[in-house]
This record gives structure tokens, C-alpha cells and sequence, in this order.
């Protein structure tokens, strides 16, 4: 299971992608829209992908996961569009015979996810300014200015 | 030949396109576009050695050869998760 | 939030539990009741606890790992009595503002309450035969010989 | 003086009682108890080389004295989880 949606993320699908008696292990990892980044607060956060190849990345990384653990499910799903503050913006649920290989897979799966997977999010802060999140980048790229959207 | 190359977020946004054409010398790779889409669009120039390229949706380096009628990408810093 | 139940657990509650917009990442670890152990079939899995110390334990060991990490919720259930294939015999949720705590502090949290916490399994095989699970000792200790109970 | 222990999982099963008690001479400590648990219960004493002992919900090693009308526990490898 591997889904771009608009929609909101229900962890509850996710869980039960995976749940087997084959496993003795289930790991969740939910992304969430946190309000504080330092000392400006967001309003919002909106993502956006190159969604063929982020669809195409995302099914890379969970066949090489595969490869790598024994995973008896795995599902992975990223939220797009505009995400108010508390809500999911990506879910990573793997399950495995024992605990050991469910946090390595999941822990594995959120940070390559989050190096290779052509998406992208916005910051709308408070005072209404935008930055495009850029990791590496000496400085945010404010594209709009001061002016709300 | 006319190269087309998709662009995101900031770098869409700089440019002011989401998909920008160059015609280009051949052979060209995409080290070539690079250069060229620094010269074309003088606003995304300071993020244009930070961007990725990739050919239908691979990753691909500035040595790989542009085929004809290329889906090329410019892929700034990701930030999902 | 800690409970010991004899109820089936509801990972939706631990995760609404924990969920905040202060927090950028949560975490949540599921045991389930797997059916294979090596060549060996599980039918169900027996759950008791010494309930007084076990919930002693488990809130000393959230105040530990608040003190250890920045954790912005914190939710550990445990069932006891008698579980079927797949039922969750223990949930960790976490919520923390960045990742890579959350992950190191559902780790700590289930590895240690596996390791103190006064509460044992006991294995009904599909053969009839039942073994508690000491860990550390040489043979399981079948308690009912053949009897099927 | 009269010593309960608890007693759970298959030290319960092997003892034959979910809580023992042992007139012990004062004073006494768990390690006393530990011993004199192998003794009453011969069908335990292969367990109790393995057992944890906890006073008041808190573990307490051999030498820890045992206080008059103590809560004392004695706790197999535990496999919760």
C-alpha cells in the first residue's frame, strides 16, 4: 500500500494493511504539522510532489525495505495540499516477526523517504509570510512575501 | 532540439514557470541544461547548482546524455515527511 | 495514560492520546500475538500481571523517559488474560517535536518494559501444550503437560 | 515471624500457591527467604536461583532485611510484551 493523497491520512487503514499473525510487531511512524519551528509559528503547511516519480521512489524504497527486513506488511502514505496544525502529513507502518527489524525498517524507511522522494512543503506563517522548506539551502526561499494565501 | 524541463517549489516559483523550454546544442547532457537555465532564468540561478535532475523519474548526473523528447525534472532540496 | 486491561486495545485511542500540534512526530509500537515460533503454532497467549507493581513499573518508566527525552505524550496500555493470533498485546505511543527522539524513546520504552515489568506470557501451543515464558531460563516450564486448557 | 510471598507464572504453578508463607527467624532477609522457598518447595527450587524479589512493588536484593508484614513478591524472568 503506498498512496499520494489530498485526503486525510487514517492511520487506523494503515495498521490494519499490516496487521498479521505472521507478526509480532507493528511500527507506526505519523509526520505531523507541528505548530513552533523555533520561534515563528505556522498556520499551515502545504505539500506538493512530482507525483509520478514520488509514486515511483516511494514503491523503490518499499521493495528495497523489503529486501533488507522481513517485513510482513508495509504501507506508506503521503498527504498533499494544505495541512492545518496536528494533522498527518506522511505514515510509515511496517510489521515484522520481532521488534528489532519493525524500528530498523520503519526508522530507515522515514529518513530515505525524506531524502530521495521528490515532495516538497510550504510554510505559511502567521504573519503570513511563505517559505519553501529546502534542507541545505543557506536560506528559506520566500516566494510571496508578506502577502497571505 | 527543444528540451522541456518540469520545475518545483522554489524553483518553479523563481522561474516563474512549471515547465521551462530551451532549445539546445546537441548533444547536450543535463550539465548543459543546467548552465543554460541559469542563463535563461537569472532569478533561479542561486538555487540552480542546488537543484537534482532526473529523466523519467530517475535521478540522473550532469555527465548523463539528454535523449530526444526527455521527461527531465529539476528537483530542488526535498522536504516531505 | 497506563492501563493494564483485559479489553482489546485501541491504538487510535494511544494515538489520539498522544497527537499535538507541538509535536512534529509520533511513534507507535503494537505487540501482537504471532502465531509461528520457529516450527512451533501458537493458538493463544495467556497475559498476567503482579497488577500493583506493574503499574508502579510503567509510570516510572514514562517519568523516565519524559525526564530522558522531550516527549510531548506518552501512552503504554498492556492486555492481560487471553489473547487470539493478532490481537495487540502492548502498545507504546510517543509524540516528541522532531523524529529521531521519538523513535529512540518508543525503543527504550518497549525494550525496558519488556525487561521489568512484572507481567508474563504464557504459550498455548496448538498441541494442547502450555509453556510460561521465562526468558534466561534453559527449557520453558510446561506447567499442564498435555492437558488442553 | 510469618513471611507471605507471592508467588506468579509458573512459580505460582510450580509452588502450588499463588502466595506462601514461611515461619522465618528474625531477622531475616530475602536472601534468607530464597533459601528457605527451595526448601518448603522442592518443586520450585530449580525457579528460584531465577527469581526477583520485590518489597512493596519495588525489586530488593538478597541482602535487603525483610520488615514485619512486608508485600514481598517473588518474580520469575518477566515476558511481558
Amino acid at each position: 500500500m503506498i498512496e499520494l493523497t489530498t485526503n486525510p491520512i487514517d492511520p487506523q487503514a494503515l495498521l490494519a494493511r499490516v496487521s498479521s499473525p505472521a507478526a509480532g510487531a507493528v511500527l507506526l511512524f505519523l509526520g505531523t504539522v507541528r505548530e513552533m519551528t523555533g520561534d515563528r509559528q505556522t498556520t499551515r503547511l502545504e505539500y506538493e510532489a512530482y507525483e509520478p516519480m514520488a509514486g515511483k521512489k516511494l514503491a523503490e524504497l518499499v521493495a528495497e525495505a523489503r529486501s533488507r527486513w522481513p517485513l510482513v506488511g508495509c504501507a506508506v502514505m503521503h498527504r498533499l495540499g494544505s495541512l492545518e496544525l496536528g494533522e498527518v502529513s506522511v505514515a510509515v507502518a511496517v510489521s515484522c516477526p520481532h521488534r528489532a527489524e519493525a524500528f530498523e525498517a520503519g526508522r530507515w524507511l522515514i529518513d530515505t523517504i525524506k531524502q530521495v522522494v521528490p515532495i516538497w512543503k510550504k510554510e505559511v506563517w502567521s504573519d503570513g509570510q511563505t517559505d519553501w522548506v529546502h534542507p541545505g539551502l543557506d536560506a528559506p526561499r520566500s516566494t510571496s512575501g508578506r502577502e497571505p494565501h | 532540439m527543444i528540451v522541456r524541463c518540469r520545475l518545483f517549489a522554489a524553483a518553479r516559483d523563481l522561474a516563474g514557470h512549471s515547465e521551462v523550454e530551451l532549445a539546445m546544442a546537441e548533444p547536450a547532457t543535463i550539465g548543459d541544461l543546467r548552465k543554460q537555465l541559469a542563463a535563461a532564468f537569472p532569478a533561479l540561478a542561486p538555487l540552480v547548482p542546488h537543484l537534482m535532475f532526473a529523466i523519467a523519474s530517475d535521478y540522473v548526473t550532469d555527465r548523463t546524455p539528454i535523449p530526444p523528447e526527455a521527461e527531465i525534472a529539476g528537483i530542488p532540496p526535498v522536504s516531505g515527511g
